[in-house]
């Protein structure tokens, strides 16, 4: 009894909790469909429209208010995500492995590749600008100088991801694979990585997403050519439009999209499996 | 009297309406040892659970020393549950595992103590109190599962598969700890398992259990020697069925036309329709293997018309136990084992040879 | 015959190493060697438009003599403390119901994935949003004037030090739900079933078994936020109104005029902040241990 | 015996301060079916690990086929293994799990050498018709079949069987031991079979080798080891035994049950008498028994199907375990703490004695 009031008290503040965590959203969906292009990023809605998501795609005369330059920005946050995500990935794929054997100094290397996510972005980003501006001095640039920064961010997360699928698997597949005569390079790849690719898939999730919307390192590391973040942060600068939210509200949606397709595409697949599975316990 | 423990008309359906446990009825008393035994899905767990108090009841009464517990949540119940994977608390030491129960039940901390040195003494854990118990041994972790279970003296002490995660070596000798445990304390202990071994060599009574029903309730050797449904039969032990057809059945006597000839059985439980169709139910343990010069009359003398002739496959000896595997006429191949001494150098391996029952061995079931 | 050959062991270890190496290398170059930078340029001689390896503890005399700067690292270390007990507060609740309450696997992966969602929307723009939710005529005083709460709009929500720790807890505190629900989960059912077995209620249970089991997760929790409040300067920037100056900010601002080497002083006195701050939560529990 | 295919030469090995393998020195000749008996922790394991190469010895040396391969990585040594889990490779067919190392492995085969090999073993563990499901689609036996043949399928000369039989239920466990020796034979393939029950070991090994703490105590055939263990170390891990600590002097034992001649006796590094369970007799207080004679009370049964095992609790307190076999007669039944009389003929104990010749 007293469980089950709990459970249901808790199922209120969890609805709270959700409305709290939304809410801003929520305000800010409202607001993208304000007025323009005179209306501003506030209270109340002088009349809806679509105007400021128009604007976006540069469907609207032109006026006082400039588009936003995301267009270059955006493109190069894509390629510095996947270019981030593909080298973290393999390095955390490496070092995981790595550590599946005891090893003398394991600690300091575990915490060496952990620290890159225990030190606060500014940090890196100031430290990496230092070295390259004041002491080697060469130009920073979103895909050097950031790009490395990102990497040392997003790398102990694909690593951890890595280890904590690799502690849970079960190495007597590989010592059988050897025990045929396969060698090891070629069980990791027929073997171990096939098993494994869920890990390889989050983690590379993981690096994408981090890398996508990293802001602090990529402040003082990125130099001339700026990233989503960066342009974002811009505007902050100058006058607030709704257009940021409508910005916001297409590229939530679009995300959005994609992992429910995902979603259902692995959903599908566990009942697929599981319908066949109880299909052979009747048998 | 009052029993230790009652099952009466219990039934639990799930939500989604499949039934789980159907008409479960059992009485048990003190000190008694009671197995639940049965394939997986059986309900066994289930019913277990019940008892303890984590599983809803559907229908009927359960009963503990007298007093009905259907509405009691687990916390207030005088029963004491051992799971299968133990569910230790990771984080306390051993010591602190078995004396949380004393705790909650608000024992003097003076008094607890001495509760727990002894439980601990008696179990040999003293040794082991101030380590947390993930890193120590199966056959430890179960001891301190037992430990706290125990230590908050329940009238009844349910078991859920707890050897299930020991290794073959180790489940020998845990189980017969176990047993002598149970009788040393006089405690009900209410035992669940699929194996059957561990059934037969430690309770005083079985239930087996078979789709949400109770097939047979009865005490180990009965149950291995006298089944009462073909389920049974072929569950337990390693019985030969042979079917067949009733052509004479009296109160002593009935007699069955099968493949191998008439053969002679006393009907167990009821006699026989004549007529109807039924099997003969043969233990392992009931053959015996005679050797082919056994002259007919001897035969005859001893076990009637239940001779068949058969030839011998394989004679193993495995210490003591000698091992053997014959085929009867129709091809059916049968497995038994014997002391050596009894079948010292009277068999070969190839050759042919009788085997022969008393009438009063087998069991007789209907369909 | 191969007896030269190296040992199965030996040749383990070099595979340890090769695969170790780049990670290493990486980590190495661009994370300890920019640490270091911090701290080395920290003691440069700053001109106004210049910079000189001479060293000077000009700029260290300059962070301690000012109250600006000094009182910075009070607002910083407040704020993260005030924001942590605030995730906590809000993240455990939610997090005890997605990973013990609710029995169903479907429907927490569904609860956390609500979690998780507002994520796919830039970090900016989550702190934009808050602007128009705490304002004068925002969404929160509208609301409250419509049920007639209040009569009068709130107005220390927004530019105020509030505003920023409504905004940070609000973006971290799923930070903090997320290992503590992964704890909470892996807590095995049998275990609680056995303390309510032995007659324990829901209290205790919670204080004995559940709360200890969830620590570790708790832990992790505090550092993923701790890491990223102390760090932080753009959440301060955009709803305090400039009047909340984080340690972060005044890093923002000191490399924005140029000024390096003030810069790197603030940054190592984060640096020693944030190594106190995690080296004590490691204290509490082995990270390594938990995987 | 013919040449040996196999020897092992003093291979130690530790894991910390925990001697797994000490001075381990055995062979194995060809076509032999060698089984291993110990306690969980004797090292079984780990000498089978040591010989597949997935842990380095610390010394000694690994002799295969006249080669030494103690540092030659397990990929290249020709030894198969199967494993208690079965390890099989989940995301691949039965088919491609048994044809996985002829495809992959040293000598790669053409597709359709692979095929005819693959389907002739899946033939011969009884497979035919599951070739195309997945690993997760069978049952447990199958499963344990499906490793065989893939391990088999690789005609190698040796093959090491780590508790293959373990993670089977009883039933199932009885049919494949018979089936693993049918398919050794027809293969002529030497097994080293480790199993955790003495019972598998002394079944299935041609000649069984018994550990203790890393050490290899006894080699022998199987009915040697059962009739004459040589230490009271064996004798305890056959399980068959009841085990007396007393003294040992001039041809006599004094044990709890009095003092009796004991001929024959072995020398040991200590004074145990051993007499299996099945050779115990319990009579009556007050008769009048000839040789040992030991007082304890009935404590409990336990009903084995083919046997009844009873306990007795001497006065020391000791636990004693008879042992009646239901093929030799109806056993004795006994009321709760009954007082009884042990005794048995001494002529069938084994008496270890540190003045032993």
């Amino acid at each position: 009894m007293e469980q089950r009031f709990l459970k249901s008290v808790l199922g209120v503040y969890v609805a709270a909790f959700v409305i709290f965590l939304y809410g801003p959203f929520i305000v800010l969906t409202i607001l993208s469909f304000q007025q323009g292009p005179d209306g501003g990023p506030q209270f109340p809605i002088i009349e809806w429209s679509t105007y400021w998501y128009q604007q976006l795609f540069g469907l609207t005369p032109p006026s006082r208010i400039a588009p936003l330059p995301f267009g270059d920005a955006l493109i190069r946050s894509l390629i510095l995500s996947m270019m981030t995500m593909v080298v973290s990935t393999v390095l955390g794929v490496m070092s995981a492995q790595a550590f599946r054997r005891k090893f003398k100094g394991s600690s300091v290397v575990f915490y060496l590749i952990v620290l890159g996510m225990m030190v606060p972005g500014v940090l890196t980003g100031l430290g990496t600008s230092l070295l390259a501006n004041n002491v080697i001095g060469i130009e920073r640039h979103w895909y050097t100088t950031a790009f490395a920064t990102h990497v040392s961010y997003t790398f102990p997360f694909a690593f951890l991801v890595m280890l904590a699928i690799l502690n849970r698997f079960d190495a007597s597949v590989e010592e059988a694979a050897w025990s045929l005569g396969v060698d090891p390079w070629t069980t990791f790849r027929k073997i171990t990585f096939p098993l494994i690719f869920p890990g390889v898939l989050s983690a590379m999730l993981f690096a994408f997403t981090l890398s996508l919307d990293e802001f602090p390192r990529t402040l003082f590391a990125s130099g001339r050519d700026q990233t989503l973040p960066l342009a974002i942060y811009g505007t902050f600068s100058v006058e607030i439009h709704p257009n940021i939210f409508a910005f916001g509200v297409l590229t939530t949606l679009f995300s959005f999209a994609l992992l429910s397709v995902y979603g259902i595409l692995m959903g599908l697949s566990v009942r697929r499996a599981r319908r066949q599975a109880m299909q052979e316990d009747i048998a | 009297m009052t029993y230790d423990l009652q099952l009466s008309h219990i039934g639990k359906v799930y939500d989604n309406g499949t039934p789980a446990v159907i008409d479960f009825n059992l009485d048990v008393n003190k000190g008694e040892f009671i197995a639940f035994l049965g394939p997986s899905g059986c309900g066994k767990t289930t019913t277990l659970r019940m008892i303890a108090g984590f599983e809803s009841i559907t229908s009927g009464d359960l009963l503990i020393r007298g007093k009905r517990v259907n509405d009691l949540p687990p916390e207030r119940r005088p029963t004491s549950m051992i799971f299968q994977n133990y569910a230790l608390f990771p984080h306390m030491t051993v010591r602190q595992n078995v004396t949380f129960g004393l705790e909650v039940k608000g024992t003097a901390p003076a008094e607890a103590k001495r509760k727990v040195d002894r439980i601990l003494d008696k179990l040999g854990l003293m040794e082991v109190a101030e380590i947390r118990p993930t890193r120590l041994s199966g056959g430890q972790r179960q001891r301190i599962a037992l430990a706290r279970s125990l230590v908050v003296e329940p009238d009844i002490l349910l078991l859920d598969e707890p050897l299930g995660a020991l290794d073959a070596n180790l489940r020998k000798s845990i189980q017969n700890e176990l047993k002598l445990l149970q009788r040393d304390l006089g405690i009900t202990f209410v035992f669940v398992t699929h194996a059957q071994s561990e059934a037969l060599a430690l309770s005083d009574r079985i239930v087996v259990m078979n789709a949400g029903r109770v097939e047979q309730i009865s005490p180990p050797r009965e149950l291995y020697t006298r089944p009462q449904s073909i389920f049974v039969a072929r569950f337990i032990g390693a019985n030969t069925l042979i079917s067949g057809q009733v052509r004479q059945a009296s109160e002593g006597m009935a007699r069955l036309d099968s493949a191998f000839g008439t053969l002679e059985v006393q009907p167990s439980h009821g006699i026989p329709e004549i007529g109807a169709a039924a099997s003969i139910v043969l233990p392992a343990e009931a053959i015996q293997v005679l050797p082919a010069t056994t002259p007919e009359s001897a035969l005859r003398a001893d076990y009637g018309s239940n001779v068949i002739a058969c030839t011998i496959n394989r004679l193993q000896l495995v210490g003591h136990i000698l091992q053997i595997g014959l085929t009867l006429p129709n091809g059916e191949p049968v497995s038994l084992e014997g002391h050596a001494d009894k079948y010292r150098d009277t068999l070969t391996a190839g050759g042919a040879a009788f085997v022969a029952w008393k009438p009063q061995d087998a069991t007789l079931i209907s369909h | 015959m191969s007896t030269t050959a190296l040992s199965i062991e030996a040749r383990q270890a070099r595979v340890t190493r090769w695969l170790l190496l780049p990670g290493i290398i990486w980590m190495a170059l661009f994370l300890v060697v920019p640490i270091a930078m911090i701290v080395y340029v920290s003691f440069w001689t700053q001109t106004t438009f210049n910079i000189s390896p001479k060293p000077t503890l000009a700029s260290w005399q300059q962070f301690f003599s000012s109250s600006t700067y000094v009182d910075s690292l009070w607002t910083t270390i407040r704020i993260w403390l005030i924001v942590l007990a605030a995730t906590f507060a809000v993240g455990y609740p939610t997090a005890l119901f997605v990973g013990l309450f609710v029995k169903s696997k479907t429907l927490s992966t569904v609860l956390l994935v609500i979690c998780v969602i507002p994520f796919w929307t830039s970090f900016l723009i989550r702190v934009l949003a808050w602007r128009p939710m705490l304002g004068k005529e925002g969404a929160i005083n509208i609301v409250l004037m419509k049920l007639h709460i209040i009569q009068q709009p709130i107005e220390v929500l927004l530019f105020t030090e509030l505003s920023v720790i409504i905004g940070m807890t609000q973006i971290y505190c799923v930070f903090m739900v997320g290992p503590i629900a992964f704890m909470l989960a892996r807590i095995d059912r049998n275990i609680i079933e056995a303390a309510r077995d032995l007659g324990a209620g829901f209290g205790r249970i919670f204080w004995k078994i559940i709360f200890p089991l969830s620590l570790p997760g708790v832990v992790v929790g505090a550092i993923f936020v701790s890491v990223m409040v102390l760090g932080e300067f753009a959440t301060s920037g955009a709803l305090s109104g400039r009047k909340v100056n984080l340690l972060g900010n005044i890093i923002v601002t000191q490399v924005g005029s140029l000024k390096w080497a003030m810069a790197s002083v603030v940054g190592v006195i984060l640096t020693v902040v944030m190594g106190i701050v995690i080296a004590g939560f490691l204290r509490i529990v082995d990270l390594k241990r938990e995987l | 015996m013919e040449t040996a295919v196999f020897r092992l030469e003093g291979v130690t090995k530790r894991y910390g301060d925990l001697v797994a393998l000490d001075n381990a020195t055995m062979e194995a000749g060809s076509n032999e079916y060698i089984s291993f008996l110990g306690p969980s922790g004797s090292g079984k394991t780990t000498l089978l690990r040591v010989i597949a190469g997935f842990e380095a010895p610390e010394t000694g040396r690994v002799i295969f086929e006249g080669r030494d391969i103690t540092n030659l990585p397990a990929h290249e040594r020709g030894i198969g293994f199967v494993f208690q889990n079965f390890a099989l490779f989940p995301h691949l067919s039965v088919i491609a799990n048994v044809g996985f190392g002829l495809r992959y492995g040293k000598s790669p085969q053409p597709e359709a050498e692979i095929d005819r090999r693959a389907h002739e073993m899946i033939d011969l563990v009884g497979l035919k018709g599951l070739e195309d499901r997945g690993v997760d689609q069978i049952s447990g036996g199958q499963r344990q079949r499906v490793a065989l043949a893939r391990t088999l399928a690789m005609q190698p000369r040796l093959v090491l069987l780590d508790e293959p039989l373990g993670a089977l239920d009883a039933n199932l466990r009885g049919r494949m031991r018979t089936e693993l020796r049918a398919i050794r034979e027809r293969l002529g393939v030497t097994f080293l079979h480790v199993t955790g029950s003495e019972n598998e070991a002394l079944a299935m090994g041609d000649r069984v080798v018994v550990l203790d703490r890393g050490r290899i105590i006894q080699t022998g055939r199987a009915t040697e080891i059962y009739d004459s263990p040589n230490s009271p170390d064996v004798a305890h891990f056959l399980n068959r035994f009841n085990l007396f600590d007393g003294t040992f002097r001039a041809g006599y034992f004094e044990g709890p049950f009095g003092r009796i001649p004991a001929p024959g006796a072995r020398r040991a590094d200590r004074d145990v008498y051993a007499i299996r369970y099945d050779r115990m007799r319990a009579v009556a207080p007050g008769s009048a028994v000839q040789g040992p004679a030991l007082k304890a009370t009935w404590i409990a049964s336990e009903y084995l199907g083919s046997a009844i095992v009873n306990f007795f609790e001497t006065d020391g307190g000791r636990v004693v375990e008879m042992e009646q076999h239901l093929s030799l007669g109806a056993p004795q039944t006994f009321e709760p703490r009954q007082d009884c009389l042990l005794t048995w003929n001494p002529e069938q104990a084994i008496v270890f004695g540190r003045e032993a010749a």
